[in-house]
């Protein structure tokens, strides 16, 4: 717990480097704030800011670093034949250290070597705690200790605090492209990988997809085709499907919530069809598998079509409505915001509710509700396990939502978790997939990017 | 001017003849719209439905009532005084001979193995447990509530059918006799499945518990939230306030819509080589689960919340600019507050999201059979989902019942989750 | 860096609800924290558990097969020279249907002929030609008339490889022509066995077992591919098809006459072994008799036990902690 | 005696509303002898005319529990212009919003009496306020175009009533209306661009064009001409005179020589209640009520 | 000459404007013979003053390429109120808003040339925007209360400037800005409503409470009267009166009698041209350009 009485030092720290600064803005101002340049509260941030930033900084740069240097030492101080094994050996014998020092369960004899090693390990400990802490106090107080002795009537210190928040805020926005960066070196050297084993245009344009090939080396291979146009085509057919059940089920139940239901129905039917988000995916799984696709094919059968018992119409109708709250909630909140005054201005010319809501407000609440139908697109898009359970795992190049597909996430997470070597061109190309996807999904962003720009040009 | 007179009785008349169908198709509309509200609420109560008249069975549990003769011959002499060996002891046996005793018309190897099936493997740890809180029960016979074992549960609720063919079903007829006896004596009963609540998983569904999974959720979700709505809200005021709008936004911008629409698995596969193999982070940590689910959710209330701030009028920006207000002052004191409802929107249906995620955490080792309950974001644990998935795959009978009630457990928190955010999320709202 | 003081087991979701159940009562009944046990997949398990040695690197992984060479060599190429494998029983693999209509009694030959993608010409050429069959009685006379529909795991599953290798291949070795070829051409001899049709027929219906089982239920005429245990557990909605005449029961997979069983195994970093607390008694705890032994509670969970002399080879072999699997030196 | 008064007395409206005021026959009640006390609460003056288009009586409207316009009672004529006048938030606006029953949008607003247009009672819950609307027309006081483009601004009310047979009558409508509110020299060549973009007074110009599209029997004018320069004012003044001959307008103004200039009869309201009612001319020149007296005078406040 | 002008003429702000126009002390350029022709586009009168408080130098606004202001150089002296006038469109707003940066908010806007106050060219980009406003006060031309209680409308512009030493202090600064502003009777018991739900001259008066509660020393009004009753706009009238004996005023107004009684100088706009900019006296009754006379006497459009 030493960890947590440092913070809460910090904070102590921090919060009296507040104080202080807030003071000595005061005082500096002689009573007559207007002299100041900024208001007292922010030379208190300023001078809080100063003294926890560069601790917290250091203490999560020491944090990285800490353990790599207590092990260096206590190796360093190990008896030969421990010392010299290979590291990999060494590291169980730390962790054995470790679990010495921890009182833990140990898992062999401890030999007087471990023992001593333990007491080592735990006086460098000691050690090391003392030192982070005067480190980090040192920082905190020679933080605050400047910022407070530079305060004067001229500072800009609301300027610097915002300058840091801005900051924090840029930070903030760049974790996305960091996200993105990790996520495409994640998937790229092993996409490449299976790009040597299996070229790029029948990746790319080949009609079947078809892993039955070699799972492991020494099982040669049966029928191997790897085209990822029919996993596209299922993942764009049962994408629609539930975009052709949520769109308009969540945009009208957004339209009847704001502009119809009263206050009390809108509060509580909101957050109940939020709920539908919640619901683990096992359980949409379990209700297409079990109970729509049933449903589905006993429909069809009495219409004379032949059904699968596996459709992208079940797992389809399921998604779209499991991504119903996307739409309905982000809706509601867009079509909410629009100003009375529009509605006034069109209810005044005799337009009736709806012809108010199709001509003003869904036009005016368009960017909200684009954001929310986006957003249950990608989700459709990355949706797994409802179609796994009731869609199937056949790759069929069809659009007749009667019969089975897959997807290209559903793929994804058989190839990934199923039995294989890992260097198979089976599980490689669960990467390929996911690359080819994100740059699909890339594009296609691309494009309605420039396409809503385009449309709310006229509404603005 | 001239055009206007003749134009009038026109007017009102125009405007009349069509109103019979502006009415009809207003009300067709005002119609179509809750006819979806109801066909969203209609789904939810489905599900719930199916769910509850599942699971509601779960939360009760069959108990067998045992005489226990804690006699030394079995738990050793020296129990009472060494704790070691008193663990150690053989309560099993115990609980053996309690049924024997109840029971001596049960002969031989198969039939003794039939009646010892009846009582949970929990009841000998039960016991022991007992004795280690308090050894003076050493040398005295107890009355003692044990759990049954999961088929005599089953059959006492009814899931398994006494009509069935002896070959057809996991209690052979003799068990069932038992059953019949214990029932007349009144040894067998129904009682509040506290286990369930208190102990993790277990591979025997009546021992098995929602705990673990639950402080596994709960700690994954504490480290989602603490970071996704901060950033996630940073993110998008910094995007939609402050930064210029050029090919650099334009860019970020596209990415974030991007991440909406990758896999979850893949967040998995990140997570697994940034927080595990780089920076590593302990597998199969809640720490490593909520950074996960953190990237996962950071999309949702990035988007979310940059329509919220789209939405907030400019004149509200331009009033605050006007009286001297820096750009971050007009934005934390005004646009803020009227945004929030919409990123409060965000992060519910994001955290909603990640509540019920599995995919990812597969990657990262948090779809285990952890029976030790996480009390840091340090230790391994699964999360409620992982083990609904887990449960919902198992073999046994008893953990259909078992797998619904997570899945009430999982819904009850997401209901709590979200009971502060709608009440947040309401009190911000407002029109203008 | 925490201290790990649990075993870290990882691998085939097979092998998972027995290596649980062992799990659970060694956590109870020794002074040791019970072990992390995550459900990967086979593949994935190897994966991880050749990764290297040390705390970060699980102890021990299930597997639903023996481990093969390239494994082997991944992991010699990262340190994990010496490996203890261990057997620890059998796994059926049922082909059931609903209890509602009459079991089938199918051979491994009606299998291979029913879900291959191609099969022999049936005019008697020695050639191939896309699966004709749509019922079953068309490729058994005395099979009834219903349309080939089987649900079954996706070709990424262990299941699937081992359903594959023990009842279409077993099913194509009765075709001899096919089965001389397993000489001369072993890859179209394995192309030819081991395809199974992607027409329809052949449902790749997900690894949860239990959906499968329900799906049987909701169609009568389907038939599942799934594992014994919960067969055993659902004996009441659904039926195995006898096999070559011989039903799937505890009995005939443990004697060997079942001819779909496959054997599962857990293989263990002899490394690890006294550095990470209790990974002796937890393989002592697996390999005792009221665990792995004819009436131990892992042939409860399912688990077809071994015959007694395998039993006691492993135990041996573990109660000695010899690295039986050994990395090539080449 | 009024400061704003008798210079515009007399100027080019003069004529027209002479014509008016012979065609619109009104009773004129004996005038008062005294001028009616402060205290005195009660409506003095013409409240009721002969053959009214719309009958107010006993019109309340609470906002919560603020009793935002009291009692009021007026009726507006056929072919008439109303001015109402008023110290700001005396319920000028809160009384003209619910001649078309707008107040219904507003959540804590209650209105209460009867307000018979047609022989129907408008102020009923059961009535149909789309029909209603559309007869009566509403130009709102803060400007409030629609983020569309110009001329759908504009076209959207005969769109939506079937207005237009077709497309160049659809055409036809926008540009009349928009040469009626003299905003079309200045967006001829912009009719695309969003209604938004336009000035204080662009968009003033343009809700009244929007208002007027529909061809409204009764047209409620809020501050129509607030933001706009005396040239612009003209233009709408003397359209509200053309309009008139065919409708009723009743128009909320803070220029007292814009109500001299264009109405007939004058309401004076104050705070809350309608104090005086009476012809423009008279209510100008020889109040009944001491606040109205006031209130004219500039004394008020 | 002038249809409105005479009348207001020597009025009780005339004594004020007297002692401002001594103190102010502009050189008034000779005036030029000959009215100037309509067709002429340069500014004329007196656009430079000594010692100005902010100096306009070419200054252009462009809406993507819509030229709204084209060229304008103005300086705004101490101590004085400066009328803008000129038909609805003309770019008054447009050119006000430069003044304290409020175009940076508009995407598609532009802004060039150079707006000199204390010796810095306020229309750069480097510039701290902030101080400069917190200077430059603004009231817009649509009132647009925050969504908040009247009371922290007042108190919040004050409140981030640290205007107020504690709480009654701000009490104290939003009861007198009220008071000002002739709003406090109105609200006094309710300033924990809404500021939205005020009529729209209350709102009107609220934003202006709100601009001088943080004592700007400039102000910038665009049509701050344009919903206020005549009493209601001489008390706002007063004020600016007031304030100029510290600050300069700018006002954008569509009454001529406003700009006549309350400003000293005035600068007429017309299609993005300042047209011409004189003492208002001068400039109501001896206008210089062809343009202003027709505007002042009504013949425009
Ligand atoms: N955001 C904008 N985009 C494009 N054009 C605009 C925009 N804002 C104003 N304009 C145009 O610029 C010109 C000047 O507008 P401005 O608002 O300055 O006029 P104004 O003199 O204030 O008029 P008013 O008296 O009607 O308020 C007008 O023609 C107007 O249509
Ligand atoms: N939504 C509302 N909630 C509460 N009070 C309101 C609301 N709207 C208006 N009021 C109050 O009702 C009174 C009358 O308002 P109204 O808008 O009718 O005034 P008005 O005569 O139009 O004034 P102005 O000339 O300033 O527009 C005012 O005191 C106002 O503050
Ligand atoms: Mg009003
Ligand atoms: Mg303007
Ligand atoms: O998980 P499996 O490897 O046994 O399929």
């Amino acid at each position: 717990m030493e960890i947590l009485t440092l913070v809460l030092m910090l904070a102590i720290l921090t919060a009296t480097g507040f104080y202080l600064g807030r003071r000595r803005a005061l005082a500096v101002s002689a009573g007559d704030i207007r002299t100041l340049n900024s208001l007292p509260g922010y030379y208190g941030y300023y001078v809080a800011l100063c003294c926890g930033i560069p601790a917290i900084f250091v203490f999560v740069f020491w944090q990285f670093f800490e353990s790599t240097l207590i092990t260096y030492i206590v190796v360093s101080s190990l008896p030969e034949p421990l010392a010299s094994l290979p590291e990999q050996q060494l590291n169980l014998v730390l962790n054995e250290i470790r679990n010495l020092v921890n009182e833990n369960i140990t898992g062999g004899q401890s030999s007087p070597e471990m023992l001593a090693a333990a007491d080592r390990y735990r006086e460098v400990q000691k050690i090391n705690n003392l030192a982070i802490f005067v480190m980090v106090m040192t920082l905190g107080i020679g933080g605050a200790t400047y910022a407070w002795s530079t305060i004067n009537a001229q500072q800009r210190a609301r300027n610097k605090v915002e300058l840091i928040i801005l900051s924090f805020l840029f930070v903030c926005s760049t974790i996305a492209i960091f996200t993105t960066l990790g996520i495409v070196l994640s998937v790229v050297f092993e996409a490449m990988r299976f790009f040597q084993s299996v070229p790029i245009t029948d990746f790319l344009f080949g009609l079947e997809w078809s892993p039955q090939t070699a799972i492991r080396s020494d099982q040669v291979g049966s029928s191997g085709a790897f085209g990822a146009v029919p996993l596209f085509a299922g993942t764009m057919l049962v994408s629609a499907i539930a975009m052709f059940v949520a769109v308009p089920v969540g945009l009208m139940t957004a339209i009847y919530l704001s502009e119809y239901a009263s206050p009390r129905v809108r509060s509580l039917s909101k957050p109940m069809l939020e709920i539908l988000a919640g619901v683990p995916t096992v359980v949409y799984g379990f209700f297409a598998a079990l109970t729509i696709a049933p449903l589905i094919r006993g429909w069809g059968e009495t219409l004379g079509l032949s059904v699968s018992s596996e459709s992208a119409l079940a797992a389809g109708v399921v998604m779209g409505i499991m991504i119903i709250p996307f739409v309905s909630s982000l809706s509601d909140d867009a079509i909410n915001a629009v100003p009375q005054s529009l509605r006034d201005g069109a209810h005044a010319l005799g337009a009736m509710q709806s012809e108010t809501i199709k001509k003003v407000i869904i036009p005016a609440a368009l960017p909200g509700i684009v954001g929310g139908v986006l957003l249950a697109a990608s989700r459709a898009i990355g949706e797994t396990m409802i179609v796994v359970m009731a869609a199937g795992l056949a790759a069929n190049l069809t659009a007749n939502p009667l019969e089975s597909v897959t997807t290209v996430t559903a793929q994804i997470v058989t190839l990934l978790v199923g039995d294989q070597e890992f260097d198979s061109p089976k599980t490689l190309a669960a990467f390929a997939l996911g690359l080819v996807l994100f740059t699909v999904t890339l594009t296609l962003n691309v494009i309605a990017l420039y396409v809503v720009r385009k449309y709310r040009e006229q509404y603005e | 001017m001239n055009k206007l007179p003749s134009d009038k009785p026109v007017a009102i008349d125009l405007v009349n003849a069509s109103l019979a169908k502006r009415h009809t198709s207003e009300k067709l509309f005002q119609r179509i719209g809750l006819l979806s509200l109801l066909m969203g609420l209609t789904f939810l109560f489905i599900i719930f439905f199916s769910i509850i008249s599942k699971g509601y069975t779960a939360f009760q549990q069959t108990f067998i009532q045992l005489e226990i003769d804690f006699t030394t011959q079995l738990l050793g002499t020296e129990a009472t005084s060494d704790p070691e060996i008193r663990s150690s002891a053989d309560y099993g046996g115990l609980v053996k001979k309690s049924m024997r005793e109840m029971f001596p018309e049960a002969d031989g190897r198969q039939e003794k193995r039939l009646l010892y099936e009846l009582v949970s493997s929990g009841a000998a740890y039960q016991l022991r447990d007992m004795v280690m809180d308090d050894p003076a029960l050493i040398g005295q016979t107890r009355q003692v509530w044990v759990p049954a074992g999961d088929d005599v549960d089953m059959f006492n609720k009814g899931h398994m059918k006494r009509e069935l063919p002896e070959a057809q079903r996991r209690l052979r007829d003799m068990q069932i006799t038992w059953l019949d006896r214990l029932q007349a004596e009144e040894k067998i009963a129904l009682k509040f499945n506290t286990a369930f609540f208190t102990s993790g998983d277990s591979r025997e569904p009546e021992l098995a518990g929602i705990r673990g999974a639950l402080m596994g959720s709960l700690l994954t979700l504490t480290v989602t939230l603490m970071l996704s709505f901060p950033v996630g809200v940073a993110t998008a005021v910094y995007l939609e306030e402050f930064a210029s709008k050029n090919r650099w936004t334009d860019f970020i911008e596209v990415n974030i819509n991007n991440l909406a629409a990758v896999p979850s698995i893949v967040f998995g596969l990140l997570g697994l080589a940034v927080f595990i193999n780089f920076m590593s982070v302990p597998r199969s940590a809640p720490l490593v689960g909520g950074l996960v689910l953190t990237l996962m959710t950071l999309p949702t209330i990035i988007i979310a919340s940059r329509a919220a701030l789209k939405s907030v009028p400019p004149s509200i920006r331009e009033a605050a600019l006007g009286v001297g207000a820096s750009k971050m002052q007009t934005v934390l004191f005004h646009v803020l507050p009227l945004a929030l409802p919409g990123m409060l929107t965000g992060t519910i249906i994001g955290m909603a999201q990640a509540l019920g995620e599995t995919a990812p955490l597969l990657m990262i080792g948090m779809v285990a059979f952890i029976v030790d309950v996480p009390s840091s974001v340090f230790d391994p644990a699964t999360v409620l989902p992982v083990q609904i998935f887990l449960w919902a795959d198992s073999p046994e009978r008893a953990f259909v019942e078992r797998t619904s009630a997570a899945i009430m457990v999982l819904l009850a928190v997401l209901i709590a989750m979200n009971t502060l955010a709608v009440m947040l999320r309401k009190k911000f709202e407002r029109r203008w | 860096q925490t201290a790990r003081d649990y075993i870290s087991i990882v691998g085939s979701s097979t092998v998972y609800p027995f290596a649980t159940v062992v799990a659970e009562t060694y956590g109870k009944t020794t002074r040791f924290k019970t072990p992390k046990i995550e459900s990967t997949g086979s593949g994935g398990g190897f994966k991880l558990f050749c990764d290297g040695i040390g705390v970060a690197h699980p102890d021990m992984t299930d597997s639903s097969r023996a481990i093969k060479k390239s494994e082997i060599n991944r992991c010699k190429a990262n340190g994990v020279t010496e490996i203890i494998e261990m057997k620890i029983g059998y796994d059926g693999i049922a082909i059931a249907n609903v209890k509602k209509n009459a079991p089938l009694a199918l051979s491994r030959k009606d299998l291979f002929l029913a879900l291959a993608k191609n099969v022999p010409d049936p005019e008697g050429d020695q050639r191939l030609i896309p699966n004709p069959y749509r019922t079953w009685q068309e490729v058994n006379p005395d099979l009834p008339n219903v349309a080939i529909e089987v649900m079954g795991p996706p070709p990424t599953s262990g299941t699937r490889d081992a359903f594959v290798e023990l009842a279409m291949e077993g099913g194509c070795q009765k075709i001899d022509w096919i089965a001389v070829m397993e000489k001369k051409d072993e890859r179209q001899y394995r192309s030819i066995c081991h395809t199974v049709r992607e027409d329809g027929a052949y449902i790749e219906a997900g690894e949860n077992d239990n959906l499968i089982v329900q799906k049987l239920e909701a169609n009568d005429n389907a038939l599942g591919i799934f594992g014994f245990s919960f067969l055993d557990q659902n004996s009441d909605k659904v039926q195995g098809s006898m096999i070559d005449g011989v039903a799937p029961t505890f009995e005939a997979i443990a004697d060997g006459e079942y001819p779909i069983s496959r054997s599962l195994f857990i293989y263990v970093k002899k490394a690890h072994i006294g550095m990470i607390p209790g990974i002796t008694e937890f393989l002592h705890e697996f390999s005792s008799d009221k665990a792995w032994g004819d009436e131990g509670y892992l042939s409860d969970k399912g688990l077809i036990p071994m015959p007694s002399a395998e039993r006691a080879y492993f135990a041996k072999n573990i109660s000695q902690l010899r690295a039986n699997i050994f990395v090539d030196n080449d | 005696m009024s400061f704003v008064f008798d210079r515009q007395w007399g100027d080019h409206n003069e004529r027209r509303k002479q014509e008016r005021r012979n065609h619109t026959k009104k009773t004129v009640e004996p005038i008062a002898a005294a001028i009616v006390p402060r205290e005195e609460r009660k409506t003095v003056g013409v409240v009721f005319v002969d053959d009214p288009r719309i009958k107010c009586c006993g019109v309340n409207v609470y906002y919560d529990d603020k009793h935002a316009v009291k009692n009021v009672t007026l009726d507006i004529g056929r072919h008439e212009i109303v001015a109402m006048i008023g110290p700001s938030g005396c319920g000028k606006s809160s009384f003209l919003r619910c001649l078309n029953r707008m107040n219904d949008s507003i959540d804590n607003c209650r209105v209460t009496g009867q307000i018979v247009m047609d022989e129907q009672n408008i102020n009923e819950t059961s009535i149909d306020v789309v029909p209603l609307r559309a007869r009566v027309g509403m130009v709102f006081q803060k400007p409030n175009p629609f983020p569309k483009s110009i001329y759908e601004n504009i076209a959207f009310g005969p769109r939506i009533h079937g207005l237009a047979k077709d497309k160049t009558d659809l055409q036809e409508i926008v540009v009349s209306s928009l040469q009626k509110a003299g905003l079309w020299s200045e967006v001829r060549d912009r009719l695309d661009q969003p209604g938004t973009n336009l000035s204080g007074g662009q968009q003033q110009r343009l809700c009244i064009a929007r208002a007027i599209a529909i061809n409204p029997e009764v047209i409620l004018m809020d501050e129509p001409c607030s933001a706009l320069d005396p040239i612009a004012t003209a233009v709408i003044e003397n359209l509200m005179n053309e309009l008139c001959a065919d409708y009723s307008i009743v128009i909320v103004t803070h220029s007292m020589q814009q109500a001299a200039r264009v109405s007939h009869r004058t309401a004076y309201f104050h705070l809350g209640d309608l104090i005086e009612v009476g012809k423009t001319e008279q209510l100008f020149t020889r109040p009944l009520h001491q606040l109205t007296e006031d209130y004219i005078t500039g004394r008020f406040g």
